[in-house]
């Protein structure tokens, strides 16, 4: 195994920079990775480095990014979350619902939303840590039961017609930094404080490290593992609220498939699956370089179908490159 | 201070504990003694309130306590050292030994440096230099071991339960953490203490308890009571010298392994050593000094810079410890629980698990009533104490669990085979056992590894010795030259080889 | 560098109707010379919303959109106006300042194979409807479908399932659908994908079920001329759709101040009879 | 943890029936939920327990099913494979295209495809043993490259105009039995052998249990990886010939999600996703009650969104009982 992957390690990087102590962080592999497809892009696309570009691969990245970021939670406790997207879509589906069929106040909507959302992570929170049952299968039970009553409370259609100014969250900008970028970085610089600096983030890298041994040590290990996934629904929410911003519509069928690009994000950015091992700007710069290849690609124009071989191949390549031993 | 009394404790259908007392004073250490699987780490655990007693009544200072977890029991002053460890391998020692008692800054944040110097006064009291920074796995077992041991001092514990803590240390370690024992009691803490370790008990403990097969059977003064004594209380039975003859082998046995340089890390020092057919060959040398992993490096289990091997005259580099095996080489790993069992299979299938070729039916299918024979007959040589071949490991206890690691091999055609701490955690009467089953490996022509880090072991059974320090092998010490000065003179002062 | 530059964005790609649109694009720009950069949305707005400004980063003039969500593309259609882009909206109409929108009526496709359907019948009997991924075309054929029915008297809706359009989906769908309605006459499905799955499940139960759909694509237009249980399909246009949304871009670029903002294009009913000529 | 889920075990309970034994069987809870769940479902719809129905139940489980096989042999090991469906798409596409676009006889078609989904099998299990990546993202990748490789060839066109013979693979029968349910339990009961009298199967378990210790022993662990992913790559191609069969032309878009459902079913059936526990006929188990769930909504004439809702649920419960302590 690789002795660089820890976050003692990466908390005393921090604190001074200097490229030895860079080249031994867990962040250097996928910070390399990002930086080697970057240049590539470049090279492919006259249009990729310009600013306009660098903030709408950043905007495009959000939602995803901010899905991640649960995600990242969630892995490292040794879980995972394969409804992120459905929960994601679902409330966005009933925020907009709320905002255009009961004709509430736009905020109600949102607030309606971020419940809805945190509600659904706190369930599989709950079957995961009192119910004792396995992530992958308790998360992709609610993933159906999700995009079933998205679908069910629409009837299938799009809800539009929410206030105008929802659509700041998507489209707005702040200087020439768009919202989403914005949100989506003080999220991740929440989630940094959160993991690296209090007890509860320690607790969550121990319950990845070695459950038992965490709980024989006095963490509370169900009532972390339940905030962790209401964490993960709590982040789908924000991301919902930006989907709904960007889309300007409730859609219960976003999101198909994000979960997958949150997971993949999250290993890209040198997370250990199996947990107790990760950083959450590895997740960010995993995030990125996801962003990256799909602008990229599409820049290039290459054909969609051939994107998909190519994406995956870099994915392999960058696991690969970045693997322990 | 302390008493427990009619401690029953039942597993499904096993009774494990037959109504058990214990009394412990203030500014006492008290041993625990019993064989393996005779209840110590349970009744410890009832104690600390991980397990739940299905009789029996817990006192402390007078007072009935029940403890619903072990949280509880912390915060009612009872601190333990588990036999197996319950660290977190990725976080570092400092977050280890504050994990979920963390200490605060005003805003709910993490007090690192606080944490810090608290670490460090504590690991200074043990008077042991432990890397704060790096994460826990990449310590060494004894370092390991004491993070352990200062997570339990954080506590301040009025009650301090240490589970064989001396397992895995060197004399010179022990010593440390004997110092610090006497310091505790002579703050009025109580401590119990467990370990197989006789010596250890007359040299550190004031009474003594003894369990035989989760019974009471007594306890007694250390200075009212004898080695003999103890073993008997123990084992119900007489142990006679537990060392075999050794053997005297020719000069010219022929070679079975011929390893003519194996260099860990790149830039590291090259080792040495032949082994030859009928010998026990010692590894001996402080905790870290690198006879695991050039172990490990023979079996192409650790990636080493440099391992050039010649097994019965032939050259071979093997890729996994699959193609060792395929050559008659075994090992028995050093941890049984990481690297030796496999926790949720039966005996059996532990015990089977490499062994499959001889099981076939029709060259394909496996010969399920030859596996099931042959798998009682080993468990009968090695005395494993299990209901049946069908138990699943995870329920035996640690020194059983050894046994059925050590099984895992009779069966086999071996020549060469890698015992590593073979007897970490075992009882005196399966010690013997074990010491016994190695000379009749010996007897029919194998040879063995042992790696060991008690020095009595390693005097009492090895032919030869090579001695290690910092990674290589710095001298090799033969028949009457093997004494404990010897070796460890060697082993901490022995001049280190490096290549250029 | 100032070559016309043309952009096409489609909700999906692995069905025939949306590949032909390609084909048609590519074959015209090659005669005009243009370059094409073509997405695949795979059926999600946000990507497709992604796609659109990582086209829109190019530079390119004409944006041929066929959105997967019309209310939710609303935001890239604003972003590529700001950029002087012609918007032409194909298939599928998109919210917001969209140039023109060419798409066939799909109400209307609905409508008259449900119709076709219901007559094949005779005028009674029970029916069943494979509806496909909520979006507004397909959920436009199902109300179309639903108003044609209930001009009969004797047809009964017995049930609606979702057989996402996909073959092997739609397939067990059918299946259990065949078991589940012992009487069941006849079943309309909202797109060819969905109707080859159910045509394979009606001929694996030996039942007399007819079967319409919508499309025409060439596997169905031969299964129609093959005779058999699938016996009409309603046809749109595809290559035709983009062709004509390609020209009013034009037009528009040439100078044209008025163009139409909607181009209906004629759905066909496509049976036995006429389907041996029929392709797109 | 629950401790009569041993191979072992189960192997006993499999030569002497009696009903203690089978209820202490970890087949015990998956069997009752199926019962249960039959029993309902033959109360909500009369044709329920038709033979007809029953068979044409089994029919639609058989891909999933056999797709399940490959599956619980990687979930034995520790491992995933994400890449199921796409691996099955690509299989049966390229067979199709040899058939129809290079004219090839439909055996060699058939050899084809067969060869496809081992290679792809192989590639992930080379991957996750000698590259030691995590088999999430590797198969994840793989399932993005099998898809875009898929839709490449074909253009995104289905491919038909095969040899009709080969629609016996999907819709022959033998007596009143489908072949695809004969070609399913032949499967299975192969499988069933390797894994419990077989030394590969006794190691496919033991790596799942404690990989390190296996090693260590002498278990190939690599080889034993490589093997267990191309079996899954296997049973892909065999679940590609009947999709073939059934829809007689090749989709280079089918199985989207299926590998979803094929992790249900091995979870449904009890095997822990850790690895190390679990019976293949749990599997059979898992992958039938799923198959009854879609037939029996379907058969209720439920709102297909509110399907979702109730599968959703129903796997809760499912995992829930029988979930382990
Ligand atoms: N969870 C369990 N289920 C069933 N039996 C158990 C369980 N835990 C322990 N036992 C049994 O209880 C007995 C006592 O085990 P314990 O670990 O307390 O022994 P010990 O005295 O600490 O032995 P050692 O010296 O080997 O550590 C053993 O026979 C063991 O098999
Ligand atoms: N992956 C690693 N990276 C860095 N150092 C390591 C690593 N693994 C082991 N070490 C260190 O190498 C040294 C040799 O370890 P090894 O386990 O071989 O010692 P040993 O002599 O067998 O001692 P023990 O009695 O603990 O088994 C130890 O100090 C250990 O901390
Ligand atoms: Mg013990
Ligand atoms: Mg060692």
């Amino acid at each position: 195994m690789s002795h660089n992957t820890t976050t003692a390690e990466a908390g005393r990087a921090g604190r001074a920079f200097n490229l030895r102590r860079i080249l031994h962080s867990p962040l250097a592999l996928p910070l390399i990775g990002l930086i080697v497809v970057s240049i590539l892009m470049g090279f492919a696309s006259e249009n990729f480095f310009s600013v306009s570009n660098i903030m709408n691969v950043l905007r495009q990245v959000s939602i995803v990014g901010i899905l991640a970021v649960g995600m990242t939670f969630v892995i490292l406790t040794g879980g995972i979350d394969l409804s992120v997207g459905a929960v994601m879509a679902l409330s966005g589906t009933l925020a907009a619902g709320l905002m255009v069929n009961m004709a509430m106040p736009g905020w109600v909507g949102l607030l309606a939303g971020l419940g809805v959302g945190v509600s659904l992570g706190l369930f599989n929170g709950a079957m995961v840590a009192w119910g004792r049952m396995p992530a992958i299968i308790v998360t992709l039970a609610t993933m159906g039961i999700a995009r079933g009553l998205g679908l069910l409370y629409s009837g299938g259609y799009p809800i539009s017609g929410i206030p105008s100014w929802i659509s700041w969250f998507g489209i707005g900008r702040i200087g020439i930094v768009p919202v989403p970028v914005i949100a989506m970085v003080v999220i991740y610089a929440l989630a940094w404080v959160l993991l690296q600096r209090t007890a509860f983030g320690r607790h969550v890298y121990a319950i990845g490290g070695n459950e038992l041994a965490a709980k024989l040590s006095g963490v509370k290990t169900q009532f972390i593992k339940l905030t962790v996934y209401g964490i993960s629904g709590l982040t789908s929410a924000f991301a919902a609220l930006i989907l709904t911003g960007r889309l300007m519509s409730g859609q219960p069928n976003a999101g198909v498939g994000f979960e997958l690009d949150a997971i993949a994000a999250v290993v890209l950015g040198g997370t250990a699956i199996a947990g107790g091992r990760g950083l959450i700007l590895g997740t960010l710069i995993g995030a990125v370089l996801l962003g990256i290849l799909n602008n990229g690609l599409n820049l290039m124009g290459i054909n969609p179908y051939l994107q998909d071989v190519i994406k995956g191949l870099i994915i392999l390549l960058a696991i690969y490159i970045g693997r322990e031993w | 201070m302390l008493q427990l009394s009619g401690i029953k404790k039942r597993f499904g259908t096993i009774q494990v504990l037959h109504g058990v007392d214990l009394e412990v004073n203030a500014g006492e250490v008290h041993a625990l003694l019993g064989e393996n699987g005779a209840g110590k780490s349970t009744l410890m655990k009832i104690l600390t309130g991980i397990l739940q007693p299905s009789a029996g009544s817990i006192l402390i200072e007078g007072q009935e306590r029940q403890f619903a977890n072990y949280d509880e029991a912390i915060a009612a002053g009872i601190g333990i050292v588990f036999q197996e460890f319950s660290l977190i391998p990725y976080l570092d020692a400092v977050e280890n030994m504050f994990l979920a008692r963390e200490l605060r800054t005003r805003f709910g944040l993490l007090d690192r440096k606080a944490m810090r110097k608290r670490a460090e006064d504590i690991l200074a009291r043990l008077e042991v230099d432990v890397p704060l920074d790096v994460p826990i796995r990449k310590l060494s077992v004894a370092e390991q071991q004491f993070v352990e041991i200062a997570k339990a001092l954080s506590l301040n514990a009025r009650i301090l339960v240490l589970d064989e803590p001396t397992a895995t240390l060197t004399p010179s370690e022990v010593e440390h953490l004997f110092k610090v024992m006497r310091e505790l009691r002579r703050q009025g803490v109580a401590i119990i203490f467990i370990s197989h370790h006789l010596e250890e008990i007359f040299e550190i403990c004031d009474r003594i308890t003894v369990l035989r097969d989760g019974e009471y059977v007594g306890d007694c003064l250390v200075s009212e009571t004898d080695n003999d004594r103890l073993v008997e209380m123990m084992v119900g039975r007489r142990i006679e010298n537990s060392f075999p003859e050794k053997p005297s082998i020719p000069q010219d046995a022929p070679v079975l392994l011929n390893c003519q340089a194996v260099q860990l890390r790149r830039g590291g020092p090259v080792s040495d050593f032949v082994l030859r057919e009928g010998e026990i060959l010692g590894f001996a040398g402080l905790v870290g000094s690198g006879r695991t992993e050039t172990a490990l490096a023979l079996l192409g289990a650790y990636p080493a810079a440099k391992c050039a091997l010649q097994v019965e005259g032939e050259d071979i580099r093997f890729r996994e410890p699959a193609d060792a095996l395929a050559r008659g080489i075994g090992l028995l790993p050093e941890s049984r629980k990481e690297q030796g069992l496999i926790t949720s299979f039966s005996i059996l299938q532990n015990i089977s698990i490499n062994n499959y070729g001889k099981y076939r039916r029709g060259h394909w299918f496996l010969d399920l009533q030859k596996e099931r024979a042959d798998t009682e007959t080993a468990m009968q040589q090695v005395r494993v104490k299990a209901q049946g071949p069908m138990d699943r490991v995870d329920t035996l206890s640690g020194g059983n669990q050894q046994k059925v690691v050590i099984a895992r091999w009779l069966n086999h055609q071996m020549k060469v085979l890698i015992f590593d701490e073979p007897t970490r955690g075992i009882d005196v009467g399966a010690k013997a056992e074990i010491y016994q089953l190695m000379r009749a490996f010996t007897a029919q022509g194998y040879a063995i590894i042992m790696i060991s880090s008690e020095l009595p072991e390693v005097i009492g059974m090895s032919d030869r010795v090579c001695v290690f320090r910092q990674g290589g092998i710095v001298a090799t010490v033969e028949g009457t030259a093997i004494t404990s000065e010897d070796i460890m003179t060697h082993a901490t002062t022995g001049r280190v080889r490096h290549v250029a | 560098e100032d070559g016309l530059k043309i952009g096409m964005t489609f909700q999906e790609m692995n069905n025939p109707y949306f590949v032909s649109m390609q084909e048609a694009l590519t074959e015209a720009a090659k005669d005009l010379g243009a370059e094409v950069v073509v997405t695949d949305a795979g059926h999600d707005v946000a990507k497709q919303i992604s796609d659109v400004e990582d086209m829109l980063t190019q530079g390119i003039d004409i944006l041929l959109l066929n959105p997967t969500d019309s209310a939710g593309i609303e935001s890239a259609v604003h972003m590529a106006k700001a950029q002087d882009v012609i918007v032409v909206a194909v298939d599928a109409n998109a919210n917001g300042p969209v140039d023109t929108f060419v798409g066939s009526k799909n109400r209307d496709a609905g409508y008259q194979s449900c119709k076709y359907l219901a007559d094949a019948l005779g005028g009674s009997g029970e029916v069943a409807i494979l509806d496909g991924i909520p979006v507004v075309p397909i959920l436009q054929r199902v109300e179309g479908c639903k108003a044609a029915l209930a001009e009969y008297d004797g047809i009964t809706l017995v049930d609606t399932q979702n057989g996402r359009q996909d073959r092997s989906v739609a397939l067990g769908v059918v299946e259990n659908m065949i078991q589940s309605h012992q009487n069941l006459a006849g079943i309309f499905s909202v797109n060819d994908g969905g109707a080859m799955g159910a045509l394979a499940a009606i001929q694996g139960s030996g039942r007399d079920i007819k079967l319409t759909s919508v499309d025409g694509a060439p596997e169905a237009v031969a299964a129609i001329a093959a005779g058999g249980p699938f016996i009409e399909t309603t046809a749109q246009f595809p290559r035709d759709q983009v062709r004509v949304g390609l020209a009013m871009a034009l037009a528009q670029k040439w100078g044209a101040r008025v163009v139409p903002s909607e181009v209906p294009i004629d759905v066909r009913v496509v049976d036995a009879k006429n389907a041996a000529d029929f392709s797109w």
